[in-house]
């Protein structure tokens, strides 16, 4: 999808809609497009930039680059598009650099002694040095993608086992409970924990945990049968809020009598015990009274 | 007529190839999984069912050799060349074709495929399984997205171990869809799908999850 | 010694059986779903990995036959028969063997299998497929901070895809680590990353790259 922008009033239209890796050069017409596909990232556009001047990128005449990227920056914010935090910055990273080395290039040659002039240098060799490996990269993408390519028009031969052989593999061992393989099932379509696309507020604020949904869970482990120690069934609580939570509703199942506790003394492994004798027993019976004071936002959880 | 002569470009075409009409018949036959009939062969290459039929027929007594005493390998006394049979066999069963594992080699092959065998399954292989029972019918592609890694071999091991099956081709897609298995309810010793456990339970908000993956899906 | 002899004996009751060794090494490639390596092969067969190695290349050569021009295939000029190539071809990838379909046909045989077929990788996942497999193991920030935009989500396709996997966890800042797979170097058709081409030529001067990259990781 390639946003339009509105006519250019620069004569000299921005490199970035016929960068040479731009495939389809646009048609000269009032308004042009950007098509931000072209470029996989910032490097990707400064090279795209650079090769478009025929430059050598460790030249140090950056500065038509310069204006132009500036000036590409400038229409992605006119367009208004939703840019991802992280790659917005990165482009404000660049751009900073690049104005950088545009007042570097104005310091008279062989007066550098400022050691503010030095460190302006130094980030320009590193830029040059980031360009120069990113550039290698993708001319590696490149070869990589056309190796995949080729080898794509072999086929493997990966058929099925015949069927008197696959009859001789040894019987399998199936240990799983129903219950156990919902289980397996319920943790497997949980959905991944997805990378943060934007900056983390998870540590702002603890993500609620509710005490029905942990009676829940340790009423299903109790009813398998053998007494559980406190201490696995909090094996796998990932925060002290759910501990709490798994306490609070152990606590609230006794007084459903549902459970019975066991501790030989003071501080010793506590010992919880499924005693209920009503298979149906549900959470449902617990009083809401720690519903709102552990669930402050009652609102939808961060999973999506 | 016109696809008399569409057929005989096809062959002509072919025999420019390295190997010829032969070499191109062998490659799908050494890669194809399911049993191809002569016609689907003829149509894939794009010549006549009699030509195939011809290649078919040589391949067969080719890999056979002269020593081949294989029942179906009626024409063997034509064969031209005095070869050592290979490996390999070309069978027809049930009207497909499809290249096997000479049955000389069963007791050394059968060697091979039992080594390294585990009775057990894999963590990744149940999760996979897990996924697919609860999904059913599911496409490969799916599982993948949900697990976040690329189940294909796994499901291979599913499938030879009678865990699940192939049940028909998504309409939208075309992808291979799979279910589970009566085996597979015999191991877990219940009477249908219906009856595996709801997962709610252990799952607290899990209401909007398919929408979630029907989202993401690739 | 005692191995040796066995190893003997394997031989000489391979060579007793209709197609000798060669055949009996064929009809095990008939049936393995991924690359077997020479060991394995040999393990199976009761030889030494020396004339399992020596029947691959012979049966290399023999499918491929004069007119071969895989620079894998570097003893072609000692094959003794003139035979056409066949429809298929051994090849040792991964550090295995395998059966594949001659690519000339790839047209062909692709009409046939529809599963597999998978969709080109677009230019930002292969800029960090190449990253991830020279820099392996390797973050995601890092990846990112080489490509200079965000790779999440791209690491999360080839993850999906089996062409990375997570090796770890980075010991000092607990980040994932990201590595290629063996599917990664089967798709590329080598036997380890040792053989991706050379990155310095595409890097000209740049022998401090890794510690100017160091100093500013993330």
């Amino acid at each position: 999808m390639g946003p339009s922008l509105a006519p250019a009033s620069e004569a000299d239209v921005p490199a970035t809609g016929e960068a040479p890796d731009a495939g389809t050069s646009e048609a000269r017409k009032p308004g042009f497009e950007v098509r931000l596909a072209n470029f996989t990232g910032p490097f990707d556009l400064l090279l795209g930039l650079i090769s478009k001047h025929k430059m050598d990128i460790t030249e140090v005449a950056l500065a038509t680059v310069t204006d132009e990227f500036i000036k590409y920056i400038r229409r992605l914010q006119e367009l208004g598009e939703d840019w991802a935090l992280d790659e917005a910055s990165e482009f404000l990273v660049i751009a900073a650099t690049l104005l950088d080395l545009k007042a570097a290039r104005l310091l008279p040659a062989g007066e550098v002694e400022d050691a503010e002039d030095i460190a302006l240098l130094e980030a320009r060799d590193l830029l040059f040095a980031r360009l120069l490996q990113y550039k290698a990269f993708k001319q590696i993408a490149g070869i990589l993608g056309e190796t995949l390519e080729e080898e794509a028009r072999r086929y493997p031969r990966q058929v099925a086992l015949e069927g008197h052989f696959a009859a001789l593999l040894p019987e399998l061992v199936w240990r799983h409970t129903p219950e156990q393989f919902a289980e397996l099932a319920a943790t497997a379509l949980k959905p991944k924990d997805a990378a943060p696309a934007e900056v983390g507020l998870g540590h702002l604020h603890a993500p609620p945990v509710s005490v029905k949904e942990q009676a829940e869970i340790m009423g299903y482990r109790l009813k398998l049968g053998a007494p559980l120690s406190f201490r696995t069934l909090i094996a796998d609580a990932e925060t002290t809020l759910v501990v709490v939570a798994r306490f609070l509703a152990l606590l609230e199942m006794f007084r459903d009598r549902v459970v019975a506790f066991e501790q030989p003394e003071p501080l010793a492994e506590l010992t919880v015990r499924w005693t209920g004798d009503d298979a149906e027993w549900d959470s449902s019976s617990l009083s809401e009274e720690y519903e709102a004071g552990m669930e402050p936002n009652n609102g939808e959880s961060s999973n999506e | 007529m016109n696809e008399q002569e569409t057929a005989q470009e096809g062959l002509a075409r072919l025999e420019g190839m390295p190997g010829g009409a032969r070499a191109a018949l062998e490659a799908v036959l050494m890669v194809i999984d399911e049993p191809a009939t002569a016609e689907e062969l003829a149509a894939g290459l794009s010549v006549t069912v009699a030509v195939v039929e011809d290649l078919l027929h040589d391949l067969q007594r080719e890999y056979s050799g002269y020593t081949v005493k294989a029942p179906d390998v009626d024409a063997v006394g034509f064969a031209d060349a005095s070869t050592a049979p290979r490996g390999f066999e070309l069978r027809n069963v049930a009207g497909g074709w499809r290249i096997y594992s000479r049955s000389d080699f069963a007791e050394i092959v059968g060697r091979f495929v039992l080594e390294g065998q585990t009775t057990r399954l894999t963590q990744a292989a149940l999760e996979t399984l897990a996924v697919i029972a609860y999904r059913q019918p599911v496409s490969r592609a799916r599982v993948s997205a949900i697990r976040g890694v690329n189940v294909d071999s796994v499901v291979r091991t599913l499938t030879q171990r009678g865990l699940i099956e192939d049940s028909g081709n998504d309409p939208e897609s075309g992808a291979v869809l799979y279910r589970t298995t009566s085996y597979f309810l015999e191991r877990m010793g219940i009477g249908s799908v219906a009856e595996l456990p709801q997962l709610s339970p252990h799952l607290p908000g899990l209401e909007g999850i398919d929408e979630y993956y029907d989202a993401s899906r690739m």
